[in-house]
């Protein structure tokens, strides 16, 4: 212990200087109201001097009715910290796009003051409002005042998780449809699935209004709609003389970096093949005063990206090329119905469902959920010769 | 943190808060209505409407892990500046939306003097996604915000100016699990383990059932075993890839090693289909020690990289499109990190990364 | 072919013989001293030397499979325009090196009369690479020089002229051996089947080691099993993929099967290193009937696919190249090919061919 | 039977009409001298009709103190075709790059003449002179006098494979190194290896003399030595001019489709940025007058590249990126050497050595092979987690 009755940090300390903000103070700023803080910095201190975490494997903790939401935590020295004994977090489902009003705010503080450490995340890598460290018997009120005050739980274990989405119309010129609308419809929608892992494992969606993916979903969501357009690119020719003019370099800068050049800029006017365009944003976030996505606007419905536990990290890959926009709940609602479907039938435990796919093999999925084949939904054709030919039966998924 | 129930009715399945109720009114009056933006300075942006309206987000650092008392601060903030609205962003900084701009200097100046700072946008280094590490997960092999931290302060000027030939995200992982964004990074800073799992026979059979623990090996590393007369595992130590799967199915399987885990690097990932399409990040430093509190070699490699990056890719060339111009060999070299044998592949896909033609450059 | 033993001591492991004595002079003596060369007509090339010397090539076609009386007429007209000097390509072609131009009209004129055309040089299609089929193998699945024969009969022109947008390699291959140069061909035609090898019980226990066969099987879907008493082995069917591989290891498991045996085609491959990496073939139609001797839906598929790449590939771009530019989709669209289940991998990397981007041309 | 007492051959007939020359006249033509061809065109007249081939799996045959070089074949239908119950094919070692001299093939053709069918495939895939069809006796008769004549057998079965090469510097001016001479040297180097199988499966080389790889060496051989060059392109400003004049489109047809586009051209000069050249040839194919390698030649050296059967196809892959050519034969050599030991040690049974690297992974071929590892190696560095380090003992090769 330190002087003030509060543990020695030497090493954490350290990390208080420097012009970035430090969790560290956030962490003492926050023991003022809660002794757990101090014991979760002493802890954190040790982790430090010995290089080595202290937390042990979580339990199944929860709130009555729900199988997720919560993650159970445990000090693997709980003599030494008792008030860290349980520290368990509470995921909170985020609103749409991560928008708050400040009484907002100052409700989730007031309630997470009363019931657990007051240290937060925001937000966790799916997306939730993570309330960091309580004790089991805080479960229950905290969910009790949450829920009173408009807010739920989010999604852990094998549950839908907690969907997240870009801000997009909100306060983007590119969004290619309502991705915090459907983003919270589908919340919505599958309170059920999110709240009582009925999975064989996790399954996240993501809603990324235009292919910049500024929610990083074609990397981090089993679902990942990505908004995108079907005409051509809307251009207003003087904004890009006036790009030309303000030194932008339009033939190095944009034409050269066109995945498909199919741009041609003759030093006056810029002509865009839309045919060949493959919609990538790149010439539209460089000039974005010149150029704008098309009118006839949707998403591509990508599948199963996943972390690299155990097979290998996968990015989605395209399933439907195209939904317009105002179809988008419906047809992603009747998806989903048939994905969960197919993969409560074959999946293994803890496979998701892009291990699922490769392991059955994409034209097989297809089959099962009903869809097409098409080349969109490949780079390149199979290049090797061995091909399951269904000659015997026809229907023969095999 | 005494408990008050304060009503006896349970609500369940009600989802999140509508986010209608959280928008500024300018954004619900504008909603799918914006025409394009501008940056008025790093961490400032100018939305406008086809109707004229404007609307200006100011982005702070945020350590993502924030106490009540910062989040009260923000939301005190937002009153005074913001009509009381704010939001945050997918990579955890804060954004003050704003309809009056004679308001952007004094918040910044307020969020100055609160020790944080405003940038992240364009060609910035934003905040770095990061996971829980020693603060909150049983499966770290390093900490997390301590390393987001020790980068940041060293990065800082990249935040809060916009000098980069492009964006350049990083991201933090305290184990393979990669909660985050690792896999998909410009630079990825990943805790790794290098030993295999210890077996704690003792409490194995109590908290494990031993099939699932044997499937649950990727390598087929995991054998039954009888230790001390009991039902027990053993791992053979040369088909282990550190992968930790096992502890995540079993608690008796931990990994935590302090002399052997540390810290690995990764570059060249992206998620955007902006030119070209979204890359896996690619192993750029297979280890480097864990040496908290600041971590001066992984922030020194970190900090290399970006230099490089820097003085050397074309403007709009993000991270791993310069890589993929000028070649891999051409980063180890202008680096200085050597190339060893774990680079080259010999997971699944390895074959398809060896070098299939003979383009090469002298 | 009466046995006529001309002396009794016997020469062993003496190699081929040594290529210098087979140079024309005009090679021999400006050997690694060219310095460009020029295509006076298809067919017909003209080499520089650094020493103001040249070599003329004629090249001309040739089936292959050649009789001696064939060969023999190619000795005399080497005797008659080209000092005798002559050389096979590596695509089969037979060329004439003659040092004197004026021999080169002449030379053409007797090649035609006698059925040779002459070309197959720069952006034509050059002769097929080929295999045994029929007449000698035991593995094939169709035929390979009549396949050339009809193939070539219909892109005859595309031979004698040079006006496709870059050169056009064409590979047969009877089965999936590959003998030969399907994998990474412009575009290939190969002989598959679609059943499991019928599996001879009475023989098989005689002429084959079942460990080994089973062993043999990449998919697993050979079990032992026992067959009227005796050791035998059965195939799975769902798991068979019809790769042969087990009856090259054991004649008792034969996949001949006229009713289901056909022909897969495929584009878009290359070997050179110029401007892209070599790439492999891929899957562009399934399946097409068997139909000798003229295989007709196998001649009009490549002779719609030539069509299509001539009328909208750039200069400089081959087939492979073309489609990789504008993507797959409209390849099917423009050849009217249909997209099926088959075209999508499900073998070993089959997850690196799914579209993993947004990059879609609407 | 038809009436001139030959095999009907309505099927096949119908392959002697049009432009391209036919093999069945071919056939035709041989049966002149060899009884053998009617039954050949019967048999391959029946498998036109039934669709469906009439031989046999060879049994082992071959001439005296030699593994390979024979392929045996039986027809199935014997009583039938009597004249083709042995069918066997002869591989004759090819020269290098396939020159002959007229007397060097009338010599063949002699020989096969008395011995055989009087058929040929001028020549195999592989790059034999084939010999096809004749029966188990004629071997050794014809071998003799083949090697009387200066030819000596191919490879075949689990043997090195007889090595091929492009003309090189025979003809071409872009050859960075003798690649006839190489080859050459590499058959009389391993003519035991060529005539005795000594190996776990076949072992193919090929040798191409440039980035063109006119021998498909990348594609088709388990060794692949390449040319390239590693100073600057050589270049005539006068030359590129006069493609100019003459109507190339320098900027597009040249400059537009260089894979590092580390070209400039200002409509009077071209100018190449040699450190970003990755000798891909484009440039140098498209302007023969104007450009060509550098003067500093010699090759890279890949490995393992197969058909397909039973993994996959490989291409080549990258093993030295660069010999001096003056080094090339010596240092092949020794490397096969190393290659060979530890294929022999590793290798399955009919297992490439491709196969052998991607099962092994190639850093422990390296340290097998003692190479060390170079980033010309691969592609890209590995994007999974999963390294197998060598804490334990630095020597441990896994
Ligand atoms: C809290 C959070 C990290 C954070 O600091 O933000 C987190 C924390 C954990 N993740 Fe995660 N994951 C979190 C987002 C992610 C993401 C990112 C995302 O969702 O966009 C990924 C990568 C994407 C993906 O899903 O593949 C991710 C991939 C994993 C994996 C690997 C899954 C895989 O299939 O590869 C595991 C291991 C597992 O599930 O067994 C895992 C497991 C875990 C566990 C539950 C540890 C475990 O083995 O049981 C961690 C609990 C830590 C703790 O004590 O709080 N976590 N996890 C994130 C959730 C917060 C939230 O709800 O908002
Ligand atoms: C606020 C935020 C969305 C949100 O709902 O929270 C956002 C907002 C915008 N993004 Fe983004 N992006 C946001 C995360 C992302 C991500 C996700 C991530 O980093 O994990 C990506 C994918 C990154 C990747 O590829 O690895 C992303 C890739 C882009 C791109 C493509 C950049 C590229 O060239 O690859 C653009 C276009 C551009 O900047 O020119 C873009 C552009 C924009 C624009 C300009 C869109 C607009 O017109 O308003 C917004 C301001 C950009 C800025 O920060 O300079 N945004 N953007 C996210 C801010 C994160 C932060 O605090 O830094
Ligand atoms: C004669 C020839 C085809 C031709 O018409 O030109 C040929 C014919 C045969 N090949 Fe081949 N291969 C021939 C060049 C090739 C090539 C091309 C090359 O060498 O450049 C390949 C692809 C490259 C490669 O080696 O991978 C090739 C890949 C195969 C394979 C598949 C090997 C693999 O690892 O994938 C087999 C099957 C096997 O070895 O079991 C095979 C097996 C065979 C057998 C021996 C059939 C068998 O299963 O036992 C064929 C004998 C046919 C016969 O009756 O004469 N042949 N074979 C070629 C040899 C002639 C020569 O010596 O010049
Ligand atoms: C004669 C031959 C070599 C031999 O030793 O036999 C040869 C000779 C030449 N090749 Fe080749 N190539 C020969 C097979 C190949 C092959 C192998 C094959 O086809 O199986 C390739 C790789 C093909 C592939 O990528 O699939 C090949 C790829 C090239 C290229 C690169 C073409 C490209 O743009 O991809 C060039 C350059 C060019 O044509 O501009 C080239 C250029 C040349 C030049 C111009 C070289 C020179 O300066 O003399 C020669 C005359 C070319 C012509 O035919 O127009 N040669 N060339 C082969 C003739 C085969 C035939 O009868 O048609
Ligand atoms: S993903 Fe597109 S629409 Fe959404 S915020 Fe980013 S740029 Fe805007
Ligand atoms: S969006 Fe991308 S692909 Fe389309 S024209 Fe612009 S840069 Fe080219
Ligand atoms: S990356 Fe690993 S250690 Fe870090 S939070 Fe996720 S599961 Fe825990
Ligand atoms: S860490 Fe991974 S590879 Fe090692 S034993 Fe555990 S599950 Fe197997
Ligand atoms: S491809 Fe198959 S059938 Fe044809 S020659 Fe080769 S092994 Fe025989
Ligand atoms: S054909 Fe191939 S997949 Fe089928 S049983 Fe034989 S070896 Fe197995
Ligand atoms: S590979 Fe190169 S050197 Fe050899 S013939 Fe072809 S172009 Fe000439
Ligand atoms: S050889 Fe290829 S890479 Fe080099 S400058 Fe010429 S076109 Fe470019």
């Amino acid at each position: 212990m330190a002087d003030n009755g509060k543990p020695k940090t030497e090493l954490l300390d350290q990390l208080e200087t420097g012009p970035w903000p430090s969790f560290v103070t956030e962490i003492k700023k926050a023991r003022e109201g809660s002794p757990v803080c101090d014991d979760l910095l002493g802890q954190l201190e040790l982790s430090y001097q010995e290089k080595k975490g202290h937390w042990k494997h979580g339990g199944i903790v929860g709130v009555l009715g729900y199988g997720g939401g919560v993650i159970g935590r445990y000090s693997d020295i709980p003599e030494q910290f008792p008030n860290v004994a349980h520290f368990h977090t509470i995921r909170v489902n985020q609103p749409s796009g991560w928008f708050y009003t400040s009484d907002a705010i100052r409700t989730l503080c007031d309630i997470w003051e009363r019931h657990g450490s007051g240290l937060t995340n925001m937000h966790g890598s799916t997306g939730d409002i993570i309330f960091l460290g309580t004790r089991t018997n805080e479960l229950e009120p905290t969910f009790k005042e949450l829920t009173e005050a408009g807010f739920d739980l989010g999604g852990s274990g094998s549950s839908m998780r907690t969907p997240s989405c870009c801000l997009g119309q909100a306060r983007c010129e590119w969004a290619c449809y309502d991705s915090m609308k459907l983003c919270y419809d589908l919340t919505m929608a599958y309170q059920d699935e999110l709240h009582r892992p009925p999975f064989p494992y996790k399954f996240k969606i993501k809603c990324a209004a235009c292919p910049n993916d500024c929610v990083a979903s074609i990397a981090r969501a089993d679902l990942s709609i990505i908004g995108t357009w079907k005409d051509d690119i809307q251009q207003d020719d003087a904004a890009v003389a006036a790009y030309a003019a303000g030194g932008l370099n339009i033939q190095k800068d944009v034409c050269d970096r066109c995945p498909t050049r199919c741009m041609d800029w003759d030093g006056a006017t810029l002509t865009i093949n839309n045919r060949e365009c493959v919609r990538c944003m790149h010439c539209i976030n460089a000039m974005p005063k010149a150029l704008a996505p098309g009118k006839e606007r949707g998403a591509t419905i990508l599948i199963g990206s996943k972390a690299p536990i155990v097979q290998g990290a996968l990015l989605s890959s395209v399933l439907i090329p195209f939904i317009p926009a105002d179809e988008l709940l419906e047809t992603v609602k009747e998806l989903i119905g048939r994905v969960w479907e197919f993969w409560d039938e074959y999946g293994k435990n803890r496979e998701r469902i892009g291990e699922l796919i490769q392991r059955v093999g994409m034209a097989n999925f297809l089959d099962a959920i009903g869809l097409d084949p098409a080349p969109e939904m490949i780079s390149a054709p199979r290049d090797n010769p061995y091909v399951f030919f269904q000659t015997k039966s026809e229907s023969n998924g095999n | 943190m005494a408990s008050q129930p304060i009503k006896p009715k349970r609500i369940t399945d009600i989802g999140p808060p509508n986010y209608e109720n959280f928008l500024h009114p300018v954004i619900k009056s504008n909603y799918g209505q914006w025409k394009y933006h501008e940056t008025l300075a790093p961490g400032v942006l100018c939305h406008v409407a086809e109707s004229g309206a404007r609307i200006y987000s100011v982005r702070a650092a945020s350590p993502r892990l924030l106490s009540i008392q910062t989040l009260r601060l923000f939301a005190s903030l937002a009153d005074k500046y913001c009509g009381g609205y704010l939001r945050f962003t997918s990579r955890n900084n804060v954004e003050f939306l704003l309809d009056n701009p004679d308001n952007i200097e004094p918040l910044k100046k307020e969020l100055a003097a609160e020790g944080f700072p405003v940038g992240g946008t364009n060609n910035s280094i934003s905040n770095i996604v990061h996971t829980q590490g020693w603060v909150h997960c049983h499966s770290s092999a390093t900490d997390a915000s301590g390393l987001v931290k020790s980068v940041m302060d060293a990065l800082y000027e990249d935040f809060v100016q916009e000098k980069l030939p492009a964006k350049l995200r990083i991201a933090v992982a305290c184990c393979l699990n990669m909660c985050g964004a690792v896999h998909c990074s410009d630079i990825a800073i990943l805790g790794i383990h290098r030993k295999p799992p210890q077996i704690r026979h003792d409490l194995l059979p109590k908290v494990c059932e031993v099939p699932t623990l044997i499937s649950s090996c990727p390598t087929g590393a995991i054998r039954p075993a009888t230790v001390g007369g009991k039902q027990s595992v053993e791992v053979i130590e040369e088909q282990c890839m550190y992968c930790g799967n096992c502890y995540t199915v079993c608690p008796a399987m931990p990994m935590n090693d302090p002399d052997n885990d540390g810290i690995s690097i990764w570059v060249g990932g992206k998620v955007s289909n902006a030119r070209t399409a979204p890359k896996f990040t690619k192993l750029a430093i297979p280890y480097l020690p864990n040496n908290p509190p600041r971590w001066p070699e992984v922030v020194q490699a970190v900090a290399n990289i970006v230099d490089v990056y820097a003085k050397n890719a074309k403007r709009f060339e993000r991270l791993g499109e310069w890589i993929e111009r000028v070649g891999w060999p051409k980063f180890f070299e202008l680096t200085g990190i050597p190339f060893t044998r774990y680079h080259i592949d010999d997971f699944k896909f390895a074959g398809l990364t060896y070098a299939r033609s003979t383009h090469i450059r002298f």
